[in-house]
């Protein structure tokens, strides 16, 4: 597959985030990784009920406070100053990642180096030794959620695919993601391997699978 | 709008079948979700596994459904009571089977499923009879027991302050097993003594995020039945 | 050894009580079983503060209530009505074993059936298979408390020992107790076997002797 | 009379010794407990094993330690840090070494230190490099890894509140790692922003029991550093 042509530019950041945002239906319990997905929460109207969830045992987080109205001893798992909304409820970090483990998140969304066709997701080392090793709450969150999406630009900087066959990044949780945003496609990951749901505004289908590096199924 | 609360005792209990296994939150009298078990006694239901403390006491509905052949089995840390012989004669008439496990470790394994931990080591009970046919091993120079997860289809709780988003508070020592049942069960039904707006509990002071809930009655009760 | 001649009184179940009371100091974390050690309660003055604690969660338990003044909610793991003293906790029922089994209890203070030289403990079932057996939470306090002392009748109703070589009932905890009180003495459960400590007024050597099932060492 | 408050940082550190492995409270700047870090530099002692969520964070007194060469290894999940290279230098450089931990994994580790529970099995981690050389097997279908209770001989907890009894209460999110370290430390220490009489917290409120608590020392730190 060529990898050498333009990338086109697809959704931005943004664009993604709040493509995201619309596919959370109320009433779910959502945890957002850092990155790009901290950005779907700014795209859920606050209207719609949609339960945000902070690793360090935050349940029901608002958005962020106007500058001057911090709560200094309120913040995320991205050390982000934060609100509560009505509803709120704050555990300590054993009972915050037991509702993760325990399977009582409906999603979460998180960042991605690599998504494979079995649903396995990379996104916590390269695999080079350049620096120490952190992986936070991504094995936690990839293990436990009841479902993991990705959010992620389509290819890499330097334009390798990011949606493979096989990992080659070290992995983070096997098996376990069942949907993937990216600035060009939503694109499923089933049993039988990757569906396109659909493509980017004026993205094709053929420049979605020339930057994927395995076979994308249609409908 | 997220809103748990259900009408009536029909829609609180609507799709539990013969068959469930189903968790009972209380501690003696305290805690225990006495409309929510009279309303399973009515569903007429049978076949069912009930986990709960004190399978064995008189309060309560919890005899009325034994009695009713309702139950093939309880799986609990105290089945007898001073007042009350429903499941010891149904026990020893071999009409209902027990699964007994020492309280801690029952305590710790309808925690373990809420909390995503399929089987864990305990010292509690290594060696003895509550350990026979269990995988043991030397921790430590210590021996220990491996003990799953304990799951339910229902879990039935008491609740004193409840919101619509299920978040829930508990009165006293009625908090005993009703938050850790709670997340354990597949689908989670609450009696709540009262009802307060979104935003009224302190969000430090919630007992049970209502994510772990599915649906609210709200059933002023007043006292423990004893 | 014989087990025909008149059992002595010793101590009354009041005075056993009191005696253990005698040696719990402040500070300390205390389960108190169901039977004669409920009793010990009352025997510890409340201006010495020991914690007591009750297997449905409540730490700082006070003394029962005057008639009349009871709260419905508040009740120990015997199911009688309670107060709670300054200071007092209430956490849920996995949370309360986890301070009972991560070695959090200065002390447990159990009732028994036998105990053994080698610290074996059986006080839940007799083996006969009459009645439906039940545990709560001897063996969970059993293997868990830093201290398992036993509070007992010297022997049974019928004249047998119940400080024996080896436990003939089921099992409660292994190697755990580390101290008898009876109505007639008190006695040290080390690695070298039973090492008696006192015997009770009135009581001497020869008779807790004649009436335990193993050899009771003098210092 | 039950009294573990101590006057100074001198005696709410007492005893502490190189080689010691110590568990501090805390997740970003919230929550952490800054004074008993500055005390425990000032110990002048090494060799130390730090268990930390974000041991590479810049805030605080662990740069320090670390500088100082007073650290032999961190335990933690995210040894990284936007505005700190200390730790990342030392590693580079084979000054430090690195336990690396998924985050649900340590807390629920040290959790099962407090709780009594010597192993469980979690899926999080299985398959991958985190898990090399640990038992692994499959349950209900699902590849897991074996995990021990992650013991610490010192903890060090910031609380919002503290009465004589060592009964503590965690501000907004500032409660994280606290209570489950406070358990899983031989000797905890905590410091308090505010000391309140014996009584004056609802028991239902209490979110470590004092029973977890050896020493406590007021300290009216203020807002968490950043």
């Amino acid at each position: 597959m060529s990898i050498t042509m333009k990338k086109p530019a697809g959704r931005s950041r943004d664009a993604m985030a709040a493509r995201v945002a619309d596919d959370i239906p109320e009433g779910w319990v959502v945890n957002l990784g850092i990155g790009i997905p901290t950005l779907v929460a700014n795209h859920v109207p606050t209207t719609r009920e949609v339960i945000f969830h902070s690793e360090n045992g935050v349940l029901g987080v608002g958005p962020a406070p106007a500058e001057g109205t911090e709560d200094p001893w309120l913040i995320n798992a991205g050390k982000a100053y934060i609100t509560l909304r009505d509803g709120a409820s704050i555990v300590h970090q054993a009972d915050s990642f037991a509702l993760i483990r325990g399977g009582h998140l409906d999603l979460c969304v998180l960042g991605g180096y690599q998504v494979a066709e079995n649903g396995d997701l990379a996104n916590w080392a390269t695999g080079e030794n350049d620096a120490a090793p952190a992986v936070g709450g991504a094995m936690d969150l990839g293990a436990g959620a009841k479902r993991v999406w990705v959010l992620m630009e389509h290819v890499t900087k330097d334009g390798k695919p990011r949606i493979v066959s096989r990992c080659s990044y070290p992995l983070t949780a096997l098996g376990s993601v069942t949907r993937i945003y990216t600035n060009l496609a939503v694109i499923d990951v089933e049993p039988d391997g990757f569906f396109l749901r659909e493509t980017a505004p004026g993205v094709d289908f053929e420049t979605v699978q020339s930057l994927t590096d395995a076979v994308l199924h249609r409908r | 709008m997220i809103d748990k609360f259900v009408p009536d005792i029909a829609q609180a209990l609507a799709g539990i079948q013969s068959g469930a296994t189903i968790m009972i939150g209380g501690f003696g009298s305290v805690g225990q979700p006495n409309a929510l078990i009279d309303g399973l006694v009515d569903l007429g239901i049978t076949d069912l596994t009930i986990i709960a403390n004190n399978a064995g006491a008189a309060f309560g509905g919890l005899p009325k459904l034994m009695e009713a052949g309702a139950v093939r089995k309880v799986v609990c840390s105290y089945p007898r009571s001073a007042d009350s012989s429903t499941f010891v004669d149904l026990y020893r008439d071999g009409k209902i089977e027990l699964d007994l496990i020492p309280q801690g470790t029952l305590a710790e394994r309808i925690r373990a499923a809420g909390a995503g931990v399929p089987a864990f080591f305990t010292p509690t009970g290594a060696g003895t009879l509550l350990a026979r046919g269990k995988e043991s091993r030397e921790i430590n120079g210590r021996l220990c027991v491996l003990e799953e997860a304990l799951f339910a289809d229902i879990a039935l709780i008491e609740a004193w302050e409840a919101d619509r988003w299920g978040n829930l508070t508990f009165n006293g020592s009625g908090r005993n097993f009703n938050p850790i049942m709670a997340a354990a069960g597949r689908l989670t039904i609450v009696q709540t003594q009262h009802r307060v707006e979104l935003g009224a509990l302190n969000p430090a002071h919630v007992m049970t995020p209502g994510l772990y809930v599915n649906r609210v009655l709200h059933v002023p009760y007043g006292r423990p039945i004893r």
